[in-house]
C-alpha cells in the first residue's frame, strides 16, 4: 500500500506544499515581533498540518475518514486556541501598552 | 606462707596497682592516709617477694626451669597472647631488689614531699610506677611485658612532669616519653616479628624456638629483630644515643629520680635484654652491638659528667655511665655480672639520689655543687651516706660497687675484649673522679656562709642508712670467692671463674686515684678546674655542653619534622581542598550560571532553541538511530 | 529470638523524638533528660545484648525478619553478630553521652535533640540492619540532621560552618552516590545471575559474580565507604567538618559515623566482591599507609585542637583501611577492634575539647597553657583521650592497634613500617597538645573557669570506664570480633581460593 | 461494535462536574462564592473514589482508539490526587483573585484532558486530550489577568504551546501518513514491516519526540517551563509540574514503548541521551536561581529527566518505574509548592531570602518544604529514593553512565536544597509573627509529607499496585 504512494505523483505535491506552508508558518514564528503575527504563523502551520491530513486520507486510507475527522477536530482546537490567545494578547496589551514579543522579558534566568 | 607467695606473685604488682585506684578514687583528700596506703601495698609486696625469693633461692630446679602460670588475656586465630607470672632467681631478686628500695623511697618521701602540693597525687603516682615495673619484672609474656613497659614510661612522664606548671618540668616529661616512644618504636616492630616468625611472644617458647632458629628463619633476620628489640631497651636505659631524656629526668621531685634511676626505669631496658639473652647469644653481631653500645655510653657519659655541675645532673650521667657497665656486661654473654651489677648499683644509687634529695631540701633546692661546700659539718648522716655510695660506685672494696665491677671488668677481658676493657677501666677511673669531685665540693672544702643547711628528719635519714648499709654489703653475694650469685642467677651452664686479681687490683688503683686526683683539685687547689678549662677550652665546652646533642636534636625536630608537617598541612589546605574539592565545586556553580544566560526571557529565542533541539534530536537519531541508509536514499517511496 | 530487642533498641529514641514533639520548648532539663533517658534505655539494652550474645553459638542473633518489599526482595532485617555489636554499642555509648557533652546547649535545645536522636537513630540503624536496602535507607537518614545541626549550632573558625556544613554533607553524598550505582549494579547483576531478587548480604554473598564484575564494583564501593571512612585524599571533609560542628556531632561523627565506612567495606565489599578485594588490597594498603603518615604529619602543624583531634582521626583510619586490606583475620579484627577503640577515644576527645571550648570560647592551643590548674577533671580526660589515642597499652585502642599491625605487617611488611611510624607521630603531637594546652604556667584569664561536675561528668565517666575496662581485658573486645570476622574471613578466604563461587 | 459506556463514566462524570462548576458560577450571586474550593474537592474526591470501580474493569473503545487498562485507570488516580491536593492546597490563594468558579472548572478540565491523554489509544485522542490539558492550562497560567507575570507567562504558553503542537501534529500526520493508520498499537505493526522505514517517518517520529518533549520540559524542549513556573499562579505551577508532567509521560509511555515497541533499541539511546542532558542542565541551572519557584521549575526539569531514564529501557521494570516515580512525585512537587504558594499569600515573596526563619515562624510548612525537596534529591528514606532505585535499576546494566551521571547530579541537586534549608533553619526571621497555616492547606502538606515518608519507608503496597498497572500496560500486545 505504501508503495502504492510512490506511483502517484499527487501526494507529493500535497507533501511539497504543505511542507512550504509549514516552513513559512515556522519562520514567521520565529521572526516576527508581532504577537498577532505570530500567532497567525502558528494557525499556518496547523493547516499545512490540515493539508498533510487529508491528502494522507485520500491516498492513504481512501476508505476511513480518518483524516478528515481529524482535521476538523484540529480545525476546532485551533479557533479555540487562537481565541484564548487573543484574549491573552488583549489582556497583556492593557497591562504593558505593548504587543513586541521582545517587550515581555520581565521573566528570565 | 613461701608456697603462697610463689604461686600468687602476681599479687606484687597487683597490690601497688590497687594502692593508686584507691588514692585516686577514695583517699586523695587525706594526704597521709594516701601515703600510708601506698607504703603499705609497697611493703606487703616486699613481704609476699621476700618470701617469694626465699622460695626461689632454695629450689633449684627453678634456675633451669622456671615457675610459670598465666592466664589468657586475648587471643584469636594464629594470635594468643596469654599473661602470666615467669619466676625464677633473676626476676624474683628483681621483686625483692624493687619492692625493697621502691618501700624505702617511699618511706623517704613521706618527708621529702611534706607540704607539697599534690601529695596524695605523689603517692598514686609512685605506686602506680612500682605496679608497672614490677609487672614488667615477672611478666612471662614480650607483649605483657610491653605493657609495663609503656606503664612505665607513662610514670616517668606524669611524675617528671610532676611540677608541670615549670615549663621545665613539662617539656622534660615530653621529651621523656617521646624519646622512649622513638625506642619502642623499634621494640614494637621486633616484637611483631618474633610473633610472625616464631608464632608467639611467651619468653620461654621463644627461648626454645630461637635455640633452634634455623626451622623458621635465617640468621640475618634474626639479627635484625635482635636489633630492632635491642632499639627499645637503648631508649629506655638511656644508652647512647637516646640517653638525652634521662638528664632532663631531674625535672621530677628527687625521689622520683632515685626510682627511676636506681630500681625501676632505666634497668628495665638492661633486665630485657637479660631475658632475652637468649636471643643476642644466637646472633654474635647483634651481641657485638650490645657490648660495644655499652661500653661507649659508659665511657661517653663519665666524660660529659666530669664538667657538669648540677648535682643531680651528675648523677644521673653516672646512671647512664652504669648502665653502660650492665649493657657491656650483657653484651659479653655475661647476664649473672649484668643483673649483679644491676642489684648493687640500685642500692648505691638510690642512696646517693636520696641524699642527694636531702642536700637540695637543706638548700632550697639550690643544686649547683659549687655554691656548696662543708655540709658534712651540718649534715652528718646524709654526708657520710653519700660518701659511702661514692666509695661503692668507685669500686673500693669492700663496697658492694667494687665487686660487680671487677667481675664485669674481668668477664671483658677474660672475654677476649681488649678495647672495650680499656673503655671500661677509663670509665671507672672517670667514674671515680667525678663522683669524688662532687662529694668533695659539696660536702668538704669550707662553708659557704649564705647555706644554712640542717639534717633531715628520721623519716628520710632512716632509708639512707639502710642503704648505705646494703651498699656495703650488698656485694658480698658474689664476691670471687663465695659466688653464691652467680650460681643462681646465670643464664647457660654455671661456671666458677677463680678470682682475677690483676683486673681486681687494678681497679682498685684506678678507683683510689681518681679519688686521689679528685682530691688533690677540689679540695688542695680549688681553682684547678679552672685552668684545666682554660687549657682544654674547646674539650671543656664540647663536654659542658654535652657534645651537642639536644641541640642536634632539637634542630632536627624542628626543622625536618616541623617543615614536614607544615608542608602537609599546606598542601592539604591549597591542593587537595583548595585545587581539587573547592575547584570542582566552583566550576560546578559556574556551569550553572552560564548556561543560566541561555534563558534570555526572549519568547522567540525559546523557540528557536525548540527547534534547533528537533534537529539535534534528527540527528543523534540518524546517528544512533535505525538504518543511517534511509537517509542517503532519501525521500518517501 | 520472640523480644524484638533490637527494634527496641531502634524505636527507643524515636519514643523520644515523638514525645519532645509534645514537650514546650522552653523546658530545657526536660528535654534534655528526655533525650538522656531514651538514649539511655538504648544503651542499657544493649550491653544487655552485648554480654548476651552467646558466643559459642555465634553468627546473627536477636534476628528480627520482616518482609518489606516483595519485588526487590527487600526484608526488614535486623541482627547483630559479633560485627556489628561492638559498633552498636559505640553508636549507644557515645550518643549516651553526648547528651551530657551538650548538656549546656542554651539554644533551641528541642529542636537540637530531636535532630540528634534521629542522628542516632540512622547510626543504629546500619549497624544492626542485615539487608543492604535497609542498611542503604539509614546510611542517609544521618546526612541531613547532621548538616542542619552544623549550620545552627555550628561554630566557624578557620572555615565558616555553612562551608563546613556544605562540605561535609556534598562531599559523602557524592560518595554515597558512586556507592548507589555500585550497590544498583551488584543487586541487579545478582538478579540476573540468579533469578531471584534477594537484598540481604547473605544472600548476595552467594551470588557468583564474575571477577572483572567485582573489581569494577569493589572499586566504586571502595569510593563510597572510603570517602566516609576518610580515606586519603578523600579526607579533607573531616577536619573542617568536625571543627564546624556542634560537640555531639563531631562525637557521633568521628565516633562512629565515619566506621560506617569501614564496617560497610568489611560487611558488604568485602563479603560480597571479594575477589574485588583481593584486587584492590593492595591499592587500599597504599592509601591507608598514605593516610596515616599525612595526616599525622598534618595533625603536627594544627594550632587548632579540634584540627589535630580531626587530622588525628584520619589518621587513625588509615590503619583500619591497612588492616583491612591485609584479608586475613588478624588484620580485620584488628581493624573492627581499632574502629571500636578509636571511636570510645575521639568521642571522649571532642567532648572534652568540646568543654574547653564552651567555657573558653576558644580551640586555639597558644591561647591555652597550665589549664590543669584550673580544670583538673578536664585536664585527666584530655589526657586520658590523648593517650589513648597514642595508643598507650592498657587502653582500648591499644590491642587493636598491635593486632592491625601484625595483620598488616605478615602482609605488607614494609609498609606496614611506614605506618607504624605513625605511633611515633602520635604521641608527638598528641603530647605537644597536651603539654601546650594543660600543662606550663597557668594564666590569669581562665583562672575563673570552672571545672566540670555534674552531667557534665557523664562524657568522662562512661567512655573512660570503657577506655580502661576494655584496654585492660582487651578479650572482652577481641573475641566478640573475633567471633564475627573469623567466619566471613574465612568464607570469602577459601572463596579466593578456589576463585569465584562455582 | 458495543460500546462499553461504563468504561468512560469516570470521563463522562468529570466532564459533567466541570461543567456544573461553571454553570455554578454563572448562577450563584457574587457573595457566596467561596465554597467552591471545597466543593470541588468534594467533587474530585468522588470521581476519586469512582475511579476505583474501574480497577477490575477493563476495555478499550472503538477498537483501540480509548483503552481503559490498569495503567490508564493508575494514571487518572493519580492525576485526581494531584488535582484534589492543588485544589485544596490553592483555597486561600485563590480568594485573593476572586472569580473562582472559572477557576476551578478550568482545573477540572484540565483533569479531564489528563484523563483522555491517559487513556488514548489514538493520534487522534492523544490530541485531543492533550490541546483540552493545554488550554486549560492556558487559561489557569494568566488568571491573574492583573499580574504583569501571570500575563506574561500565559502569552508565552499558548504560543509556544502552540508551536508545539504543531510540531507534534505535523509529526503525528507524517506518522499517519507513513504508516496508514493512527492507532498506536497497529502503528507497531507498520514499523515491523520490513523496508517500511523512511527518512519521513524517521522525521515524523522526531517531531513528535520533539511535541512531547516539550510538554514533559526535557531539555532542550524545555526553555518554556521556567518562565511559565515562575510567572503562573504557584497552585497552577504545581498542577502543572506534578499532573500535567505525568499525563504526557503516560502518553509518552503509550506511544513509545507500545507503538515503538518493536524498533525499541533504535530509540533507547536517544531517549539516554536526552535523559542525561536533562538531568544535567536542570540541576545545574537550578543551583544559582534565587527566586523559589524557578528553582523548583528547574529542578522539575531534572525530574523529567529522571524519569526518562525509565523509559530507555522500555522493559516492564522500566514502565513500572516511570509509573512509581511520577505517582510519588506528584506528592514531593504538590506539597513543596503549596508551601510555596501559601508563603506567598502569606508574605508576598517568592524570593528565597525571604524565607529565612521559617522553621521558627511555621514549623511544619519548614518541615515539609525540606521533606518534599529531599525526597526529589533523592535522599533515603524518603519516597524519592525507592523511585530512583527503580529508575536507575534498569539502566545500570546497558547504560552506566547515566546512572552515574543521575546519582551524582541528583546528590549536587541537594546543594541548592540545602540552600534553602540553610534560610530557613540557621537564619533568625525578619518578622517573628508566626504563620498561620490554614485548615485545608495543612491537611495537603501533612498528606504530601506523611506519603513522601510512608512510600520512603515502606514502598511495599505502591509497588503492588504500580506491579499491576504495568503488568496491564504489556498485557495489550
Amino acid at each position: 500500500m505504501i508503495n502504492s504512494l510512490s506511483l502517484s505523483i499527487g501526494i507529493t505535491h500535497f507533501l511539497v506544499l504543505s511542507s512550504l506552508l509549514f516552513g513559512i508558518g515556522l519562520f514567521g514564528a520565529l521572526a516576527k515581533r508581532n504577537a498577532v503575527m505570530v500567532l497567525i504563523c502558528i494557525e499556518l502551520m496547523l493547516n499545512a498540518v490540515n493539508i498533510n491530513l487529508v491528502a494522507f486520507n485520500k491516498f492513504v486510507t481512501p476508505l476511513a475518514f480518518i483524516g478528515q475527522i481529524w482535521a476538523i477536530f484540529v480545525i476546532t482546537v485551533a479557533a479555540a486556541e487562537v481565541g484564548v490567545g487573543l484574549a491573552i494578547i488583549i489582556a497583556i496589551y492593557r497591562n504593558r501598552l505593548s504587543v513586541e514579543l521582545d517587550d515581555f522579558d520581565w521573566l528570565k534566568w | 606462707m613461701v608456697e603462697f607467695s610463689m604461686t600468687h606473685a602476681w599479687l606484687v604488682p597487683l597490690l601497688p596497682f590497687l594502692a593508686f585506684a584507691v588514692i585516686v578514687f577514695l583517699t586523695r583528700p587525706w594526704k597521709m592516709l594516701s601515703a600510708l596506703v601506698s607504703v603499705g601495698a609497697m611493703a606487703a609486696g616486699f613481704v609476699i617477694s621476700a618470701y617469694a625469693a626465699y622460695g626461689v633461692f632454695t629450689s633449684h630446679s627453678l634456675i633451669e626451669k622456671s615457675l610459670e602460670y598465666s592466664v589468657r588475656w586475648f587471643s584469636m586465630p594464629g594470635l594468643n597472647i596469654d599473661v602470666g607470672v615467669k619466676l625464677d632467681p633473676t626476676s624474683a631478686m628483681m621483686l625483692f631488689m624493687v619492692t625493697l628500695v621502691a618501700s624505702l623511697i617511699q618511706i623517704y618521701s613521706i618527708g621529702y614531699m611534706r607540704g607539697e602540693k599534690g601529695f596524695s597525687t605523689f603517692f598514686a603516682y609512685m605506686s602506680l610506677f612500682g605496679a608497672s615495673m614490677l609487672l614488667l619484672v615477672i611478666s612471662s609474656n614480650l607483649l605483657e611485658m610491653f605493657v609495663a613497659w609503656e606503664g612505665v614510661g607513662l610514670c616517668s612522664y606524669l611524675l617528671i612532669g610532676f611540677y608541670n606548671h615549670k615549663i621545665s618540668a613539662r617539656e622534660a616529661a615530653k621529651k621523656a616519653f617521646v624519646t622512649c616512644r622513638i625506642a619502642d618504636f623499634g621494640l614494637l616492630l621486633g616484637m611483631l616479628a618474633l610473633q610472625i616468625i616464631f608464632g608467639t611472644l611467651n619468653i620461654t617458647e621463644l627461648g626454645e624456638k630461637i635455640a633452634n632458629f634455623e626451622l623458621y628463619t635465617n640468621a640475618a633476620t634474626l639479627t635484625l629483630v635482635a636489633v630492632l628489640v635491642f632499639l627499645g631497651p637503648i631508649g629506655k636505659s638511656g644508652q647512647f644515643p637516646l640517653h638525652v631524656w634521662l638528664p632532663d629526668a631531674m625535672e621530677g621531685p628527687t625521689p622520683v629520680s632515685a626510682l627511676i634511676h636506681a630500681a625501676t626505669m632505666v634497668v628495665a631496658g638492661v633486665y630485657l635484654v637479660g631475658r632475652m639473652l637468649f636471643m643476642f647469644l644466637e646472633v654474635p653481631e647483634a651481641q657485638q652491638l650490645v657490648a660495644v653500645t655499652g661500653a661507649f655510653t659508659a665511657l661517653f657519659a663519665a666524660s660529659i659528667a666530669l664538667t657538669q655541675r648540677e648535682i643531680k645532673r651528675i648523677l644521673a650521667y653516672s646512671t647512664i655511665s652504669q648502665l653502660g657497665y650492665m649493657m657491656l656486661a650483657l653484651g659479653v654473654g655475661s647476664l649473672t655480672a649484668s643483673m649483679f651489677h644491676l642489684w648493687t648499683h640500685a642500692f648505691f644509687k638510690a642512696l646517693m639520689f636520696l641524699a642527694a634529695g636531702s642536700v637540695l631540701t637543706a638548700l632550697h633546692h639550690k643544686a649547683d655543687i659549687w655554691e656548696m661546700g662543708g655540709l658534712i659539718k651540718k649534715m652528718p648522716v646524709t654526708g657520710a651516706t653519700f660518701a659511702v655510695g661514692g666509695l661503692a660506685i668507685a669500686g673500693i672494696p669492700p663496697f658492694a660497687g667494687f665487686w660487680s665491677k671487677d667481675e664485669i671488668l674481668s668477664l671483658t677481658l677474660s672475654g677476649g675484649h681488649p678495647v672495650l676493657f680499656f673503655m671500661a677501666a677509663l670509665t671507672a677511673f672517670l667514674t671515680a673522679f667525678y663522683m669524688w669531685r662532687l662529694i668533695f665540693l659539696a660536702f668538704f672544702g669550707k662553708e659557704k656562709p649564705e647555706n644554712h643547711p640542717q639534717e633531715s628528719p628520721p623519716v628520710m635519714t632512716v632509708p639512707l642508712l639502710i642503704l648505705a648499709f646494703l651498699s656495703l654489703v650488698g656485694g658480698l653475694v658474689g664476691t670471687p670467692w663465695f659466688p653464691f650469685w652467680g650460681e643462681w642467677i646465670r643464664f647457660g651452664e654455671f661456671h666458677h671463674a677463680a678470682p682475677d686479681y690483676t683486673v681486681m687490683i687494678l681497679s682498685v688503683i684506678l678507683g683510689v686515684i681518681g679519688i686521689g686526683l679528685a682530691y688533690k683539685m677540689y679540695v688542695k687547689d680549688v681553682s684547678a678546674e679552672q685552668r684545666l678549662a682554660e687549657r682544654f677550652r674547646p674539650v671543656y665546652t664540647l663536654l659542658y655542653n654535652k657534645y651537642y646533642i639536644d641541640e642536634i636534636y632539637m634542630w632536627f625536630n624542628h626543622t625536618l619534622v616541623d617543615g614536614a608537617a607544615k608542608a602537609m598541612y599546606l598542601f592539604d589546605i591549597y591542593v587537595v581542598d583548595g585545587i581539587f574539592i573547592n575547584g570542582i565545586g566552583a566550576i560546578t556553580r559556574d556551569t550553572g550560571s552560564a548556561l543560566r544566560v541561555f534563558q534570555t526571557g526572549r519568547l522567540q529565542n525559546y523557540a528557536l532553541v525548540f527547534f534547533l533541539g528537533v534537529l539535534a534530536v534528527a540527528v543523534i537519531l540518524a546517528i544512533t538511530g535505525p538504518a543511517p541508509a534511509g537517509l542517503v536514499w532519501g525521500g518517501v517511496r | 529470638m520472640d523480644f524484638p530487642i533490637l527494634s527496641i533498641i531502634l524505636l527507643a529514641p524515636v519514643a523520644g523524638v515523638i514525645f519532645l514533639l509534645f514537650i514546650p520548648k522552653d523546658e530545657f532539663k526536660l528535654i534534655k533528660s528526655v533525650a538522656a533517658i531514651a538514649l539511655g534505655a538504648s544503651f542499657g539494652l544493649t550491653v544487655y545484648t552485648y554480654f548476651a550474645y552467646n558466643q559459642t553459638a555465634g553468627g546473627l542473633q536477636f534476628v528480627e525478619r520482616y518482609p518489606w518489599i516483595n519485588d526487590l526482595g527487600v526484608t526488614l532485617f535486623l541482627g547483630v553478630d559479633g560485627l556489628s555489636l561492638p559498633m552498636l554499642l559505640l553508636v549507644t555509648m557515645i550518643g549516651f553521652a553526648a547528651v551530657f557533652a551538650s548538656w549546656n546547649v542554651s539554644e533551641r535545645p528541642r529542636e537540637f535533640m530531636i535532630l540528634f536522636m534521629l542522628l542516632v537513630v540512622g547510626v543504629m540503624g546500619t549497624f544492626v540492619a542485615q539487608d543492604l536496602f535497609i542498611f542503604l535507607l539509614f546510611y542517609e537518614v544521618v546526612v541531613i540532621p547532621i548538616y542542619i545541626m552544623v549550620i545552627i549550632w555550628g561554630s566557624s573558625k578557620r572555615v565558616t560552618k555553612e562551608y563546613a556544613g556544605m562540605k561535609l554533607t556534598i562531599y559523602l553524598l557524592i560518595g554515597s552516590a558512586f556507592l548507589l550505582v555500585g550497590v544498583i549494579a551488584v543487586f541487579v547483576r545478582a538478579l540476573i545471575i540468579t533469578g531471584v531478587p534477594d537484598f540481604s548480604f547473605t544472600g548476595l554473598a552467594q551470588v557468583p559474580f564474575p571477577v572483572d564484575f567485582q573489581i569494577y564494583m569493589f572499586a566504586l564501593m571502595l569510593l563510597g565507604f572510603g570517602s566516609l571512612l576518610s580515606m586519603w585524599p578523600f579526607h579533607s571533609w573531616s577536619p573542617d567538618g568536625y571543627a564546624g560542628a556542634p560537640t555531639a556531632v563531631s562525637m557521633i561523627h568521628a565516633g562512629v559515623l565515619k566506621k560506617i565506612g569501614g564496617y560497610g567495606l568489611i560487611r558488604i565489599a568485602l563479603y560480597v566482591l571479594p575477589a574485588g578485594a583481593q584486587f584492590w588490597a593492595p591499592f587500599m594498603a597504599v592509601l591507608g599507609v598514605a593516610g596515616v603518615a599525612y595526616a599525622a604529619f598534618a595533625a603536627l602543624a594544627q594550632k587548632d585542637l579540634k584540627y589535630v583531634i580531626g587530622y588525628s582521626s584520619v589518621s587513625h583510619m588509615g590503619y583500619v583501611l591497612l588492616g583491612i586490606a591485609s584479608l586475613n583475620v588478624i588484620g580485620i579484627n584488628g581493624a573492627v577492634a581499632t574502629m571500636f577503640g578509636h571511636g570510645v577515644m575521639a568521642a571522649l576527645f571532642f567532648s572534652t575539647v568540646g568543654f574547653i571550648y564552651e567555657k573558653t570560647h576558644s580551640r586555639w592551643i597558644p591561647d591555652f597553657g597550665g589549664l590543669s590548674q584550673q580544670v583538673p577533671r578536664l585536664a585527666v580526660a584530655f589526657l586520658l583521650a590523648g593517650l589513648a589515642s597514642l595508643g598507650l597499652p592498657g587502653l582500648v585502642t591499644f590491642v587493636p592497634e598491635f593486632t592491625t599491625f601484625i595483620g598488616a605487617f605478615k602482609v605488607y611488611g614494609g609498609l606496614a613500617v611506614v605506618a607504624i611510624t605513625g605511633v611515633i607521630l602520635t604521641a608527638l603531637y598528641i603530647l605537644r597538645a597536651a603539654a601546650n594546652t594543660m600543662f606550663g604556667p597557668k594564666r590569669a584569664e581562665w583562672d575563673h573557669l570552672v571545672d566540670i561536675r555534674g552531667p557534665e561528668m557523664v562524657p568522662l565517666v562512661v567512655l573512660g570506664v570503657f577506655l580502661v575496662v576494655f584496654g585492660l581485658l582487651p578479650s572482652l573486645l577481641m573475641d566478640m570480633v573475633n567471633n564475627g570476622v573469623a567466619p566471613l574471613v574465612a568464607e570469602i578466604s577459601d572463596v579466593l581460593q578456589i576463585g569465584g563461587r562455582f | 461494535m458495543s460500546v462499553n459506556l461504563s468504561l468512560i463514566s469516570l470521563e463522562i462524570a468529570t466532564a459533567a462536574f466541570g461543567l456544573a462548576l461553571l454553570v455554578l458560577g454563572l448562577i450563584v450571586p457574587k457573595t457566596g462564592r467561596t465554597g467552591f474550593g471545597s466543593l470541588t474537592t468534594l467533587g474530585l474526591i468522588g470521581l476519586l473514589g469512582l475511579s476505583f470501580t474501574l480497577w477490575n474493569n477493563q476495555g478499550s473503545l472503538y477498537d483501540g482508539i480509548y483503552i481503559v487498562d490498569r495503567y490508564a485507570v493508575f494514571f487518572k488516580q493519580i492525576f485526581l490526587a494531584a488535582a484534589i491536593m492543588v485544589a485544596m492546597g490553592s483555597m486561600r490563594y485563590v480568594d485573593e483573585m476572586g472569580a473562582q468558579a472559572e477557576y476551578y472548572s478550568m482545573l477540572v478540565f484540565a483533569t479531564l484532558g489528563m484523563m483522555v491523554m491517559a487513556s488514548a489509544g489514538d493520534f487522534i485522542t492523544l490530541y485531543l486530550g492533550l490541546e483540552l490539558m493545554t488550554i486549560a492550562f492556558i487559561i489557569l497560567v494568566c488568571y491573574k489577568r492583573l499580574d504583569a507575570k501571570s500575563v506574561e507567562a500565559g502569552i508565552k504558553y499558548v504560543l509556544l504551546a502552540g508551536l508545539s503542537s504543531a510540531v507534534l501534529l505535523f509529526g503525528l500526520s507524517l506518522v499517519y501518513g507513513l504508516t496508514g493508520t493512527v492507532t498506536i498499537l497497529k502503528v507497531t505493526w507498520a514499523f515491523l514491516t520490513p523496508g517500511a522505514f523512511s527518512p519521513a517517518l524517521l522525521l515524523g517520529v522526531v517531531m513528535l519526540v520533539a511535541g512531547l518533549g516539550f510538554k514533559i520540559s526535557a531539555v532542550p524542549f524545555h526553555m518554556w517551563a521556567p518562565d511559565i513556573y515562575e510567572g503562573a499562579p504557584t497552585p497552577i505551577t504545581a498542577f502543572l509540574a506534578a499532573g500535567s508532567k505525568a499525563a504526557s509521560f503516560a502518553i509518552l509511555l503509550r506511544v513509545f514503548a507500545a507503538g515503538l515497541a518493536g524498533v525499541w533499541e533504535n530509540w533507547a539511546m536517544l531517549v539516554a541521551i536526552l535523559a542525561g542532558v536533562t538531568i544535567i542542565v536542570g540541576n545545574l541551572v537550578a543551583i544559582p536561581q534565587t527566586n523559589i519557584k524557578r528553582m523548583l521549575a528547574y529542578s522539575s526539569i531534572a525530574q523529567a529527566g529522571y524519569i526518562l531514564v525509565g523509559l530507555v529501557t522500555a522493559s516492564p521494570a522500566g514502565i513500572k518505574a516511570v509509573i512509581f516515580y511520577s505517582f510519588l512525585y506528584i506528592f514531593a512537587t504538590i506539597g513543596a509548592f503549596t508551601v510555596v504558594s501559601h508563603f506567598y499569600t502569606v508574605t508576598g515573596s517568592d524570593e528565597i531570602k525571604d524565607y529565612a526563619g521559617l522553621s521558627q515562624r511555621s514549623p511544619l510548612m519548614a518541615a515539609v518544604l525540606v521533606v518534599a525537596m529531599l525526597s526529589m534529591a533523592g535522599i533515603p528514606p524518603l519516597a524519592g529514593f525507592v523511585g530512583k532505585f527503580y529508575l536507575f535499576q534498569t539502566v545500570v546494566e546497558n547504560y552506566l553512565w547515566l546512572a552515574f551521571i543521575g546519582l551524582i547530579m541528583s546528590m549536587v541537586s541537594v546543594y541548592y536544597y540545602l540552600m534553602v534549608s540553610l534560610v530557613m533553619y540557621r537564619d533568625q526571621p525578619a518578622d517573628t509573627t508566626p504563620i498561620a497555616v490554614p485548615y485545608p492547606v495543612a491537611v495537603t502538606l501533612i498528606v504530601a509529607m506523611v506519603l513522601t515518608l510512608f512510600i520512603g519507608i515502606y514502598p511495599n503496597p505502591v509497588a503492588k499496585i504500580v506491579n499491576a498497572a504495568a503488568m496491564s500496560f504489556f498485557m495489550l500486545q
